[in-house]
């Protein structure tokens, strides 16, 4: 596998060198970072510090409208945000890279998803290590790392004043032959400087649990009081769903106005009472205590059984943005201990 | 703003304002047909939040009329009226949408040549105030789709 | 859904400004119609039999006429529905003609109008549900509140027509104000001679029972339904008993003032206020009775060995009565002097308001009807007009309607008595507008007395007279004027007890502080409230025809009512939906008729407290709707869901489906 | 805070035998945090505690409680609940009390005299990365914050909550037990609303536009109010639909007002939409403006008398006519 060095100062020049892609970049708005195209490429537009907001929006739109009617002429076109030319996503954490692996094959297999899968075939990922991580970060617990290079085309990892650039997918040679001039090749004392760092970066992680025997045990408690305990504090919010970068439930609605309308996907939360409530009004996940224990369920129980992972990549966003402190660590914890 | 015709809606109670609008009518006062007259009984039926959904739906402006002080055929709903509306404009005014737009008038049975004059005046002001941009339908933006340039 | 769309030409009336044949191919197009047609006129007979025959043949649910106003003919097109067995609530009018064609002149923006609130109408009549009226059973009674010559004469109109009557009067005798008057204007027939037979008439009356002494307590139910509680105060005297010999009296030790007289003579701790009072039963006032206060005495009591009808022990106490209809008959106050300090009222003694000139100069008033002040016949008498009237200095902006002619009335009497005495009546303007007003007006002034134009602006003392200090308008001229007597012509205000009734009864004031009618012109004796009627000076100050023409009229009204056995309510009401209202109670707060209260329900397993519309109060304004933030209470035909269908369509710049 | 006086009266709540439970504060799994906690018996109540770290706000559990039971917590109708307030957090039960949204008798209270707490996310900006549980004391405009073996000592305006700035009743307006002395309210001015009143409507457009734009619609800052315990929420609702489930500026707008005029009279200025929004929206802002306008043009301030007649459900002859035609 070919590596690297690009001297940071050319980091703008190899963005630039990538004009012929839609780029697509952590940039502050306002008060948060978010993902979002980029199209003025300069020093001031970045923001590659950890994003406390996921990238899955670049795939899985929050608001997406699959196609526009009208009553009129009863004519139906499409207006899915189908992908004009090729995208280049630079700049995301390797857990939010994983994080794609875990959402490809809930779009893919049974029903594949055009909408989704269009733009994730469409878009090279180019991460960038995580140098600086979270209070709640335990990526390490499930199986990811500070550098994974899971889902990644290239990996950058941050020296004292380059980057360190490994190729991990023919997109990702394209994508370095395209700014050849900006490279060079890596020497091995600065390979054995960027895993030094890597080492120092996973042990900067604090929160760890040990996840391997979870599914069983979690099986066996599903009818446990302990769900009741974990979910009292809950305030039945939707901001762990909406943080997690692989929660991908969502609403389909037709909004109709002026004799038009169209068909927008939403994503949905199954903390929601409204989420699972029936027409009849009967609600077979009547108390946040269901609705919590759904979630965990789903993301270490389920998750593993149909698709052999995990649904979580260990990013913290969870734990760290709940207002009422549920901590899913602690919780993990709780229930192992039973 | 070359030729703006604005959509103004017209909430009248049934028994002061819509029937000033009808006396307008039988006595033949001219008003602009910018106006859509929405009845219900009392001024005190309308939810501020109709307001908004009016904008949404399209309208650049609303207006609400009821009886006068005092001569509510329920005798006081148009006190809660009142009231909802006096906070709810500068509440709008806060979040940058134009309070002018939204006009709340007393219209009695009688006053059919006020109400022309009143609809006349008012769409005057809407439509040199231009289509209200606040409300954009149905525009999508995606998260993660926002362009920045 | 199958919906039918009528558009009227209304001869050229619509069909000049819009386009109604494009109208119903545009109508066609619309989502569930059926057919759309336009026609001549639709509130024709054949128009109506072509919405009846498609109403038929297309199976049609659902019917919109775009035409005229639906407070034109609304009622009209609900009649043809039901006709043709459709539910008369399943329709909807768009109002193209007042509305639309009338107030513009190009026809193409009109005609885009049109399309839009057509639009609009399908839209909603598409989501209206089918809705019934209650019929509720009336109670075939009537409670008058106040025994004047208001009450007194509804009571007697209703009692004769056949029908029960509750009159509940506050003091011991029925009587009111009138009783009180010595002559009245202009016919100066003497008050007393015309009002006791009616009284005793009263007393009599096989369908009238008398509830004296006593007041409303509490109101309960709806038109057709009131259910009263009297609170009836403690006589401490068996009216069953009393045959009001008077024995009583003479043993009484108490003196008290005589608030018949005005407190001008004293009367005993027992008593009766006057001879003809109906009852005629005595009572013994509790703020004066020896026993009552110090627990001795108690001679009454023996001296009434024969009757027993002294009765301490006696509770006040509450009476319940199941009544149709109410008449509200509470009167009025006179203006209290005291609130125009400059005229020196109860400062100088010899200043009295016109009520207790009628008092003074009446034959069984204290002063046996001589017009004696201080011990002496006044020489010079002063009137003055509009205290307490026409004043926004006292918040009283309104003419009284009487003190011109009571004063023209008593400056004549006091010419009867004391020929030679010089009368001076200040007036601002002299409003002589009834039948045989301006005539008496006339007689009066030939009669030498002398009318200033102006408004006194202080009265003082000068030696043993007063002097009355004025600028005469008319002469432009400073005027001071003595008197041994002033009599201020004092305005009417809303009986003290107004408060009270509007409370019992949820009516409304107007601007004047009197009871609110439901319409100045047309429903003058109506209040808001069904089954609620006004008769006299409740509502504004009146003369004694102009009362009892009221009070024929409010006896009308009433008997209108409870005539029918059964009486139809709105059926455009709110209604709750108990699985959404968290039973805040913000509607009823809201509800001016008290139709909303709330009521306990199981709700997933909790007893929760919930609102409910009581049917036959709610008149359908919808004003507890936008207080509702879970949207659970909602008004049929106009719910939130109709309305905001309706917005979306009117919105719209240009309809064209 | 005297967290002996505090246990005793937990311990004096949960004594009276209908009572259930105990709402109140534990330290958090990490860090600054701290969370809401039912204590049950005696030995629970030993995990209670307050500190100025206590920004969150307990009011909201007696109505998520009562609208999605959770078995072990679900109280037969006799059964009381006690519950920690702070002050706003009293205007708020005050508040739903004249709502009859609770049952006065149901609730024991315990007043809790607020100094003010510190906003978390300021403090952990300052401090990223703290696992350890962390402490925090307040004397003399200072405040201690001691975690790991290190100790800070931050001028106390620095960290404080924005709410807290110009709180007006930091002292319970309603309680059954009242811990320490009363605390002295601000005058409130609404400095903190005068810029964005002040500026021009372009201005302001564009700043909410911007604002909104960021929203993510995850509805934390109504399940987070104590005041929204509608058990269906009309945002939510299908028909009629009030707001687009879309997520865009328009729909945001619409959510946004909505809920806020919702709020108008009966905000209690707890201010937990804004502290729970993980996108950092101004919300208070709008809360504040309602607030400050419903009481200078109707003098109406919602939550200092559980009896008190709803501002929206009155109205006062006199009120203004200004701009009404």
């Amino acid at each position: 596998m070919e590596k690297f060095i690009l001297p940071k100062e050319k980091l703008i020049d190899f963005l630039k060198a990538l004009e012929s892609y839609d780029l697509f970049a952590p940039v502050r708005k306002e008060e948060v970072t978010v993902f979002a195209q980029v199209n003025k490429i300069d020093g001031t537009t970045f923001d590659f510090k950890n994003q406390p907001l996921t990238p899955k929006g670049i795939m899985f739109p929050q608001t997406e409208s699959l196609f526009t009617f009208d009553t009129k002429t009863y004519a139906m076109n499409d207006s899915a945000m189908t992908p004009k030319k090729q995208r280049v996503m630079f700049g995301l954490r390797p857990c939010d890279a994983r994080s794609f692996l875990i959402l490809d094959p809930v779009f893919k297999q049974d029903y594949p998803d055009p909408y989704y899968l269009e733009k994730r075939t469409a878009t090279i990922l180019i991460g960038i290590n995580c140098s600086e991580p979270f209070t709640n970060c335990f990526c390490t617990s499930v199986g990811g790392s500070p550098a994974s290079q899971e889902g990644l085309d290239l990996l950058f990892i941050e020296l004292p004043n380059s980057y360190f650039v490994e190729v991990i997918s023919p997109q990702g040679k394209t994508i370095v032959e395209e700014a050849s001039s900006l490279l060079s090749s890596a020497s091995p004392e600065e390979e054995k400087i960027k895993d030094e760092i890597v080492q120092a970066v996973k042990e900067k992680i604090k929160r760890n649990i040990e996840t391997k025997h979870l599914p069983e045990k979690i099986e066996k408690i599903f009818e446990n009081p302990i769900w009741k305990d974990l979910a009292f504090k809950c305030i039945g919010c939707g901001i762990c769903t909406y943080t997690c970068p692989t929660c991908y439930c969502f609403d389909i609605q037709d909004e109709v106005l002026k004799g038009g309308g169209k068909r927008q996907r939403i994503w949905d939360s199954c903390m929601f009472k409204e989420y699972t409530l029936h027409a009849s009004g009967h609600n077979p996940r009547p108390t946040r205590a269901e609705r919590l224990r759904n979630r965990i369920y789903h993301k270490f129980k389920q998750n593993i059984d149909k698709y052999g992972v995990a649904g979580c990549v260990g990013c913290g966003r969870c734990i760290s943005f709940c207002p009422v402190n549920e901590d899913l660590i602690e919780n993990l914890m709780k229930i192992k201990k039973l | 703003m070359s030729h703006f015709e604005p959509t103004i809606i017209a909430f009248l109670c049934n028994w002061c304002s819509y029937a000033g609008a009808d006396l307008s009518g039988t006595s033949r006062y001219k008003y602009p047909a910018n106006i859509k007259a929405l009845r219900v009984m009392c001024s005190g039926r309308v939810n501020p939040l109709m307001i908004v959904q009016a904008f949404r739906a399209g309208a650049d402006g609303v207006v609400i009329s009821g009886c006068h002080p005092g001569d509510c055929h329920y005798s006081q709903g148009n006190y809660f009226t009142r009231r909802r509306f006096i906070l709810f404009r500068k509440f709008l005014e806060f979040l940058g949408i134009d309070p002018e737009r939204v006009v709340l008038s007393w219209v009695s049975a009688s006053e059919g040549k006020r109400f022309a004059d009143l609809m006349e005046e008012l769409t005057d002001k809407i439509r040199n105030l231009g289509p209200l941009k606040n409300f954009t339908p149905l525009e999508t933006e995606a998260r993660g789709e926002i362009n920045d340039s | 859904m199958r919906i039918g769309v009528y558009i009227c030409h209304c001869g050229i009336n619509i069909k000049a400004t819009v386009d109604v044949a494009q109208l119903s191919t545009f109508a066609e197009k619309l989502p569930y119609v059926k057919v759309a047609r336009d026609y001549l006129y639709m509130c024709s007979d054949p128009g109506q039999n072509l919405i009846k025959k498609d109403i038929e043949e297309f199976k049609l649910d659902r019917v919109v006429v775009v035409a005229c106003s639906p407070r034109m003919h609304e009622l009209t097109f609900r009649k043809v529905l039901e006709s043709a067995g459709l539910n008369r609530y399943l329709f909807e009018m768009a109002n193209i003609r007042e509305q639309c064609s009338w107030v513009h002149q190009d026809k193409k923006s009109a005609t885009k109008k049109a399309h839009s609130l057509l639009a609009a109408s399908v839209h909603k009549v598409a989501l209206l549900e089918p809705l019934t009226e209650k019929e509720v059973s009336v109670t075939p009674t009537v409670l008058v509140i106040g025994g004047g010559i208001a009450g007194i004469q509804a009571a007697l109109d209703i009692a004769d027509a056949g029908y029960k009557v509750y009159l509940v009067e506050k003091d011991p005798t029925i009587g009111g104000h009138m009783i009180q008057l010595d002559k009245t204007f202009p016919t100066l027939d003497c008050s007393a001679c015309i009002l006791t037979p009616k009284m005793s008439e009263v007393g009599n009356h096989p369908n009238i029972e008398i509830i004296s002494y006593a007041e409303v307590a509490d109101v309960k139910g709806y038109v057709g339904n009131f259910e009263i509680t009297v609170r009836k105060k403690t006589r401490y005297i068996d009216e069953t008993k009393c045959n009001a010999c008077g024995l009583c009296v003479s043993y009484c030790p108490i003196e008290t003032p005589n608030p018949y007289n005005l407190n001008l003579s004293k009367m005993k701790s027992i008593y009766i206020p006057y001879a003809q009072a109906v009852p005629a039963c005595y009572v013994i006032d509790p703020e004066s009775c020896r026993y009552l206060l110090k627990k001795e005495c108690r001679q009454c009591e023996q001296v009434c060995q024969g009757l027993k009808a002294i009765d301490f022990k006696q509770k006040e106490q509450a009476i319940t009565i199941q009544v149709g209809a109410i008449i509200v008959a509470t009167g009025f106050d006179t203006f209290d002097p005291k609130g125009k300090p400059e005229f020196g009222y109860a400062l100088y003694p010899n200043v009295i308001t016109g009520l207790e000139f009628e008092r003074l100069v009446n034959s069984s008033g204290p002063t046996m009807g001589e017009i004696v002040i201080q011990g002496k016949k006044p020489k010079d008498v002063v009137f003055i007009q509009c205290v307490g009237s026409r004043d926004k200095t006292v918040g009283n902006e309104y003419c009284s309607r009487v003190c011109c002619m009571y004063t023209a009335k008593q400056a004549h009497l006091v010419k009867e008595k004391i020929p030679h005495a010089n009368l001076t009546i200040f007036y601002m303007d002299v409003r002589a507008f009834g039948k045989g007003f301006e005539e008496f007006y006339n007689r009066v002034k030939m009669e030498g007395v002398k009318y200033r134009r102006g408004n006194p602006s202080e009265i003082y003392k000068k030696g043993d007279k007063l002097i009355v200090k004025a600028e005469d308008t008319l002469l432009g001229e400073l005027v001071e004027v003595e008197a041994d007597l002033v009599v201020l012509a004092v305005g009417l205000v809303p009986s003290k007890s107004t408060e009270e009734v509007i409370k019992l009864l949820k009516l409304s004031r107007s601007p004047d502080q009197f009871l609110l009618e439901a319409h100045p012109k047309l429903r003058p004796v109506d209040t808001a409230s069904d089954g609620i009627f006004l008769a006299g000076c409740c509502q504004g100050p009146k003369d004694i025809p102009d009362t009892v023409a009221q009070a024929s009229g409010a006896a009308s009204k009433a008997l209108i009512l409870i005539s029918h056995e059964k009486v139809k309510t709105e059926a455009q009401t709110s209604i709750v939906n108990e699985s959404l209202c968290r039973g805040c109670g913000f509607c009823v707060a809201v509800c001016p008729y008290g139709a909303i209260e709330p009521k306990m329900i199981e709700k997933a397993g909790e007893v929760t407290k919930v609102a409910s519309v009581n049917d036959a109060l709610c008149k359908g304004c919808g004003m507890c709707v936008p207080t509702c933030f879970s949207g659970a209470i909602q008004q049929k035909s106009f719910t939130d869901n109709q309305l905001l269908s309706m917005l979306s369509v009117l919105g719209e710049k240009n309809v064209s489906f | 805070m005297n967290l002996f006086s505090l246990k005793e009266a937990a311990k004096q709540a949960l004594s009276q035998t209908e009572v259930n439970f105990v709402i109140g504060y534990t330290k958090g799994s990490y860090g600054f945090r701290v969370a809401p906690f039912f204590a049950q018996n005696e030995a629970e109540v030993e995990k209670l505690f307050f500190s100025p770290l206590c920004d969150l706000s307990l009011v909201n559990y007696l109505s998520l409680e009562k609208n999605t039971p959770l078995e072990k917590f679900g109280k037969s109708p006799e059964q009381k609940i006690g519950i920690f307030v702070r002050g706003c957090d009293s205007r708020a039960i005050n508040q739903i009390l004249s709502e009859k949204g609770i049952i006065r008798e149901e609730l024991i209270i315990i007043g809790i005299p607020c100094h003010g707490v510190i906003d978390i996310k300021k403090l952990e900006a300052r401090f990223p990365g703290v696992l350890d549980q962390a402490r925090a004391e307040e004397e003399d405009g200072k405040y201690t914050i001691c975690f790991g073996d290190k100790s800070f000592a931050i001028k106390k305006e620095d960290i404080l909550s924005d709410k807290c700035k110009h709180c007006a009743y930091p002292t319970p307006l309603i309680y059954d037990l009242l811990i320490d002395g009363k605390v002295e309210g601000k005058d409130d001015r609404y400095e903190d609303i005068k810029p964005q009143e002040e500026a021009t409507l372009g201005e302001k457009e564009e700043f909410w536009k911007n604002e909104f734009s960021r929203c993510i619609r995850c509805y934390a800052c109504r399940n987070a109010c104590p005041l929204c315990y509608c058990e269906n929420c009309i945002l939510e609702r299908l028909s009629p639909q009030w707001v687009k489930r879309s997520v865009n500026p328009t729909e945001n707008v619409i959510y946004h007002l909505s809920r806020a005029f919702h709020l108008a009279g009966r905000c209690a200025g707890c201010g937990e939409c804004e502290r729970v929004c993980p996108v950092n929206l101004p919300l208070m802002l709008l809360n504040r403006k309602l607030e400050k306008d419903v009481k200078s043009l109707f003098n109406f301030t919602p939550g200092i008398d559980s009896e008190q007649k709803q501002f929206l459900t009155t109205y006062d002859l006199k009120d203004s006519e200004e701009f009404i035609l």
